[in-house]
């Protein structure tokens, strides 16, 4: 294309919107028809019992590129996660993109460079898409919202429902470090760090965790941080969750952005991270088959599970001491009091 | 309030506007140290409040305070040694 | 995390606890019949709440969250006064982030900046001096919000912007002292107080002897202490020492920090830019006289006041705040969160009616967030 | 809620995002869990032959409400309708909202209600969602996208390859209402009509022509009007298509919007229109088909397919005269010269 | 659509087809020695190709596409003025919208637009009027563009502005006239041209009497047309019958609209709005002696031309073309458009790369939507 | 150049400004009239350009324009059909 930005003639309908899609999506993500929808068959779809996951999630992040990755990265990990964690494998991805008028091009070839790469490297496919373009000031670069399909193979059955006083709360690594990384590189608080997103794609480290023991439930940690999947899931489930603050794996920079800023890390989000929880007798096999993998490589128990109070998260402190880990209210602001 | 934190000054980034580089846990960001320029304070740690350093810390102060808690730490150890001994023997019949 | 981390050490503070439930014992301290200590700065409240203090510590303490939270104590008409400004066009608000979900009688900043008005988070207000810089043609006006720990900064700030001739910066002076309300809390003969932490940010910029007074007029024991666990237990055990001794002093417990005078270059540009306002509203506390700075008229061109006829001086008749809202009464101690009608009702931190439901330094948010809720329901 | 306009603190992850979903959302779309993925059996999907379709689409439309719906029935209608014209039978959408800070709630409610009516009456459920929010100036009041799945059943194979020179070529109704309307509704020009969207789902009408007679191919003309889908299928199809200028359905007030703009109503978004290509003799059982439901009362033959140039769309006019009708190439701007 | 569907009917169009082939027929016309007819305007040239009226007309009629469309004419230093003064902080450019897809040297205003601009397509110049009023604290300029037809509504605008005393609207005028470019075009000795179709709607507001040169001097028959199909078809039988009778007369067909002194009201506005600049240079014409309009001193307030310090008198140095592009040639009918080396290939209505590819009433255009491309291809 | 289209001028919208409602094919838009409130434009048909009513339409004349061309058309038609005659009689052997 000779165009280098996005006009409001690329969200048209006509030559110039074709045109952008086929230089800029499908000559990258190669869906296998032109029409506008994709068809699609799957054995494992198939098979008696097995049941379909369908989930979908907008991103909207600022930068649009950031160390660890990059909004495209988010929009395929992201979804690959959220049905990862409910015990599907992921097999079909959608991809739609509201694109500010004035967007670079080349940012956008190279947000969906990273995606099919992701997509790739997860075995999953971008098979159906969509772009539209809005005027100056009523976007912010490039959303994006990808939806997934997968199968959940028959006989598994993960979810909230399962968790039972007793389980271990497992994470699979260091906490925080999107959220951190992001609100640096977002350059209006002048941090500066070398902390990257943990962004990454969870489908192989949730099939091996599935394969190694019997698990009861995993959720990605993603807005709102360890704290909000923890009293979601203790909500959900009827019981309490305490984790222990010596056992929280953190990245000293992590802590460091908290320190400054007047934030709390259970609060920060994470795009490669879940909290994963299993019977106790399991933790061993699950947090060994972890371990194998590289996005898995920090895996730890940080708590269990107690009966009750339903719905309360409660954390030990280093020296003993214990205190309510609520759900985020609103978001994190800074604060200097 | 008043959230404050230890950081420490590791380089100049402006001398003449008295802005450098504060560094906490690998994070760092430019900081107006007027209220500690009275010595060098590159090098130094400092307390960083809302951008500003606002006061060195006393190196020396802060190892005495560490210390007077550790000898607090052992005295409170063998007074709770001599109460679990005088447990002991009252239990004793 | 150097100078800090030493300073959350679980076997020091275990000593500690140790050493002040025995003097608590000595004492005769309990449950029924405790000792009242409050912890003026609601940086100390954040603290225990966050380690838990409150629950460890021997159960004859009993610590009373004081009026030290800026944002808790400010009344809703200076709240008021934020959204009418940042709601001007043409104005960039810029205002740190604890400030942003107070309630005004309106709207916050939050609901305000939904709203279509240019409110911006910053860390610092050298950031709104930048946005100053870099937006020429907007007015950047910056929320001066807090004690002697942060009034340097901003007043550092004007002094830059009127070397630099800013004409576009200007500051809505809401800085406040802490002596005065101590004072004030002293007075009331409902308070029954056995000794007070003092601020350990605050004396880093004014020293301790502001303090004097509480130990010689009033003869309360004070101790200046810092912000990490062990630093509150020891001075909670340095209180008690000084009860059990008959003795009342200003000690400094974070001598690393703290120096005796304070900080000569903060105090100097305090004294240029600011003067005393003849009395100040604080929210549960009422008037209290000259415990409110204002800019002086030397650098009014940086004076949100002045520039936009609105503030303090302008608006004496006192708002009235939200009817069953008892945050006046928490915050000196009269009532405890949980007692307060509202509590986890009609005020809670998603939705909150009073201040100390909104900062994190706040009583009622510390009951709530960290696990005191239970005994409201 | 008590709040009546959305603030960042709904978007942050914590208890206010759980609420504004719980109360603007969830408890209208009523999905069947909390997990973050809806999981799905279809007896539909099981038998063998039968595929699976998958599109998505993001809507971005001001204003927001508009004669004859809102940014939520385009919503569904539109993915409704990209899964009926492959041939499939809608079976599951999932929606995403991007809303801007400040949005007003009680119109977010007021589209999610259109949602689960129009998903009601389209015979899907919503079974999977997200919100975002965006800060103000980064948005427009709020942003949908959807996600469809649905199934093609053993043996329906319908498309632009199927597309055979001697085809008759159908439109459900006139054309242009959506586009024509929005442009009025806009405001900034200043015109008032009667007009109202044509927004509808189109999945019964699908099946129904579907029913009648054998059909090759179908396509629903949004973006970039029936010239532009025209275009698309003869380029796809390696076929010519000439349409009739005196065949096209077209309001009275469509052309005057149109005369006074200086625009073409070929171009005109529609989203209640499809474009119908079948073997001749299939025309009159699928014109009767479509012709009993309200949707396709104004069924029409517009036009035929022939073999060559490739790609080439024409329109004989109303005296006799032909020509181009090609691709819109930008987006359509009202001119007065 | 009343006073336009009646003449679109095919069964006149018929009759009037075989009229003309009759006629042409008997003056002897035929592909390989046609009679050479210039549609002056724009809107002609679309109506002929929307309606196929080249394809069905006989085809010893060569329709040459003349210089009246304004988009098509205005040379990029224009283009590039109208995004200098968009790109200004603070301002409002509005347009209509055929001048947001020109290309100029660095960028369209469509481009503009994208990279941040506040470019927005109005409908009326009454539209850019209502903006200016609801931004006072906004530059809201119009850009003037057009011939006479156009020409009124601006200074009617103006005038209104004036009146109400609008500090922030201004007018980027780049108006022209029809009747210096026609003069132009017959004075070349290489033009073989057997009749004019005259331009409706121009002389709607100056009447038809602009035209008498044409006839009176240069030998020419010209009829004044409507835009309808059977408007189009008849006045060429008109001019067929002047040149059978060998008779050249200005005639009007276009009586329904056309007054023979056009609009005293409009031609009023413009005399007191404008005034005729020296010369004006127009795209693939170059400089043409009082073809451009100005605004008069007295309505200076006004005129986006002094505001900024920009525009045509000020920049006079032509700014050269892009090299390759034929649309000067195109335009006066030496080339067809599909002899253009650049036509379909390094120009189409995607990415053009001279104006007659943008406008859709510019020849390339419509050579290229309404299918004669494939003669290029 | 020049899109102009015919419209009906329903009623005034401000007089005072000269603001008239005008209405194309039931789509209506306020537009100037300044240019023809000679004679009271309300009722009437008007060409309507960028917003401003530019003319008057005269009714008269657009009937013995269409009367002109009927004609033509059944002239046409009978030389066509003369000309289908000769064309006969000329093949005729
Ligand atoms: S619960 Fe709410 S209203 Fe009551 S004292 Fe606390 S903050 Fe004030
Ligand atoms: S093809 Fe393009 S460059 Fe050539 S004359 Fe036409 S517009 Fe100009
Ligand atoms: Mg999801
Ligand atoms: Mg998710
Ligand atoms: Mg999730
Ligand atoms: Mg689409
Ligand atoms: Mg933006
Ligand atoms: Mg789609
Ligand atoms: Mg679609
Ligand atoms: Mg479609
Ligand atoms: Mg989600
Ligand atoms: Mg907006």
């Amino acid at each position: 294309m000779r165009d280098t930005h996005v006009t409001m003639a690329h969200g048209g309908g006509g030559r110039a919107m074709k045109e952008l899609i086929e230089a800029v999506f499908t000559s990258v993500f190669q869906p296998e028809s032109s029409e506008d929808q994709a068809r699609l068959m799957a054995a494992a779809l198939q098979e008696p019992g097995a049941r379909l996951a369908f989930t979908t999630d907008s991103f909207v992040v600022t930068p649009l590129e950031f160390p660890g990755g990059d909004i495209g990265k988010l929009a395929v990990c992201g979804t690959v996660n959220d049905l990862a964690v409910g015990g599907a494998r992921p097999l079909w991805l959608s991809a739609a993109f509201i694109i500010e008028e004035g967007c670079e091009i080349a940012l956008l070839r190279r947000i969906a460079a990273t995606m099919a790469a992701e997509a790739q490297s997860a075995g999953v496919r971008i098979v159906t898409g969509d772009t539209k373009v809005v005027e100056r000031g009523k976007g912010d670069g490039v959303f994006v919202t990808t939806s997934g399909i997968g199968v959940i193979p028959p006989g598994c059955d993960i979810g909230a429902a399962h968790i039972q006083p007793g389980d271990a709360v497992i994470v699979n690594g260091v906490l925080g470090d999107h959220g951190a990384t992001i609100l640096a590189a977002r350059g209006d608080l002048a941090l500066s760090t070398d902390i990257q997103s943990d962004c990454a794609s969870l489908g192989a480290l949730m099939q091996a965790a599935l394969a190694a023991a019997p698990l009861h439930a995993a959720r990605d940690c993603t807005r709102g941080g360890l704290a909000s999947a923890l009293n979601e899931l203790a909500t959900e489930a009827g019981v309490a969750v305490e984790i222990d603050e010596a056992l929280l794996p953190l990245r000293p920079e992590v802590v460091g952005v908290c320190e400054i800023l007047g934030l709390d890390p259970l609060y920060l989000a994470n795009e490669g991270r879940l909290v994963l929880f299993c019977p106790g007798a399991s933790a061993p096999a699950i947090l060994e088959a972890m371990r194998s993998l590289p996005e898995g490589e920090g895996a730890v128990v940080i708590g269990q599970v107690k009966p009750g109070p339903a719905g309360q998260v409660s954390m030990r402190t280093r020296f003993g001491g214990a205190r309510r880990v609520d759900m985020l209210v609103g978001e994190q602001l800074p604060r200097i009091c | 309030m008043c959230l404050g934190i230890p950081g420490r000054i590791i380089a100049w980034v402006d001398k003449a506007s008295l802005m450098a580089m504060a560094e906490v846990s690998g994070v760092r960001r430019a900081v107006n140290v007027a209220c500690v320029a009275g010595e060098d304070p590159i090098g130094k740690w400092a307390l960083i409040h809302v951008g500003f350093a606002m006061a060195l810390i006393d190196e020396d102060e802060a190892a005495r305070t560490l210390e007077a808690l550790r000898d607090l730490g052992e005295a409170q150890e063998a007074v709770e040694q001599m109460r679990a001994a005088d447990l002991a023997l009252e239990a004793a019949p | 995390m150097k100078f800090a981390s030493e300073f959350r050490d679980p076997a020091l503070a275990r000593a500690l606890l140790s050493a002040i439930a025995d003097k608590a014992d000595a004492l005769g301290a309990s449950r029924a019949k405790p000792l009242h200590i409050m912890e003026i700065c609601g940086g100390h409240t954040h603290s225990i709440f966050r380690y838990g203090l409150d629950k460890l510590v021997h159960e004859g303490i009993e610590f009373i969250h004081g009026p030290g939270c800026p944002v808790c104590v400010l009344p809703m008409a200076r709240v008021d006064e934020c959204v009418e400004i940042a709601e001007r066009p043409g104005v960039i608000f810029t205002t740190f982030g604890d400030a942003m979900r107070v309630p005004g009688h309106r709207k916050s900043l939050m609901q305000a900046k939904a709203g279509g008005a240019d409110v911006r988070m910053v860390y610092s207000p050298l950031d709104a001096l930048e946005l100053a810089r870099r937006n020429p043609e907007r007015e950047v006006v910056f929320f001066g919000l807090g004690f002697e720990t942060t009034t340097p900064s901003t007043a550092l700030s004007v002094q830059q912007a009127a070397r630099e001739g800013l004409r576009n910066f200007s500051v809505f002076c809401n800085h406040i002292t802490v002596p005065e309300p101590i004072k004030a809390l002293l007075d009331d003969p409902d308070m029954v107080l056995d000794g007070f932490i003092g601020p350990g940010h605050v004396s880093m910029v004014i020293g301790v002897h502001p303090y004097d007074f509480i130990a010689r007029d009033y003869g309360k024991p004070i101790v200046v202490a810092g912000f990490e666990p062990t630093d509150l237990l020891q001075s909670i055990l340095m209180i008690l020492t000084q009860v059990a001794e008959g003795r009342a002093a200003v000690e400094n417990q974070y001598g690393r920090v703290v120096p005796e005078h304070g900080n000569p270059v903060s105090l100097a540009a305090i004294d240029d830019v600011y003067e005393k306002r003849p009395s100040f509203e604080w929210r549960g506390l009422g008037e209290i006289d000259a415990s409110g700075l204002r800019i002086r008229p030397k650098y009014r061109a940086f004076d949100a006041e002045e520039k936009f006829g609105i503030g303090y001086a302008r608006t004496r008749a006192p708002v009235p705040e939200i009817a069953g809202c008892e945050c006046g009464k928490v915050m000196v101690g009269k009532l405890k969160p949980t007692q307060c009608p509202q509590f986890g009702k009609g005020c809670s931190p998603e939705m909150p009616l009073g201040a100390l439901m909104v900062s994190s330094e706040g009583a009622c948010a510390a009951y709530w967030q960290y696990g005191s809720r239970v005994a409201a329901e």
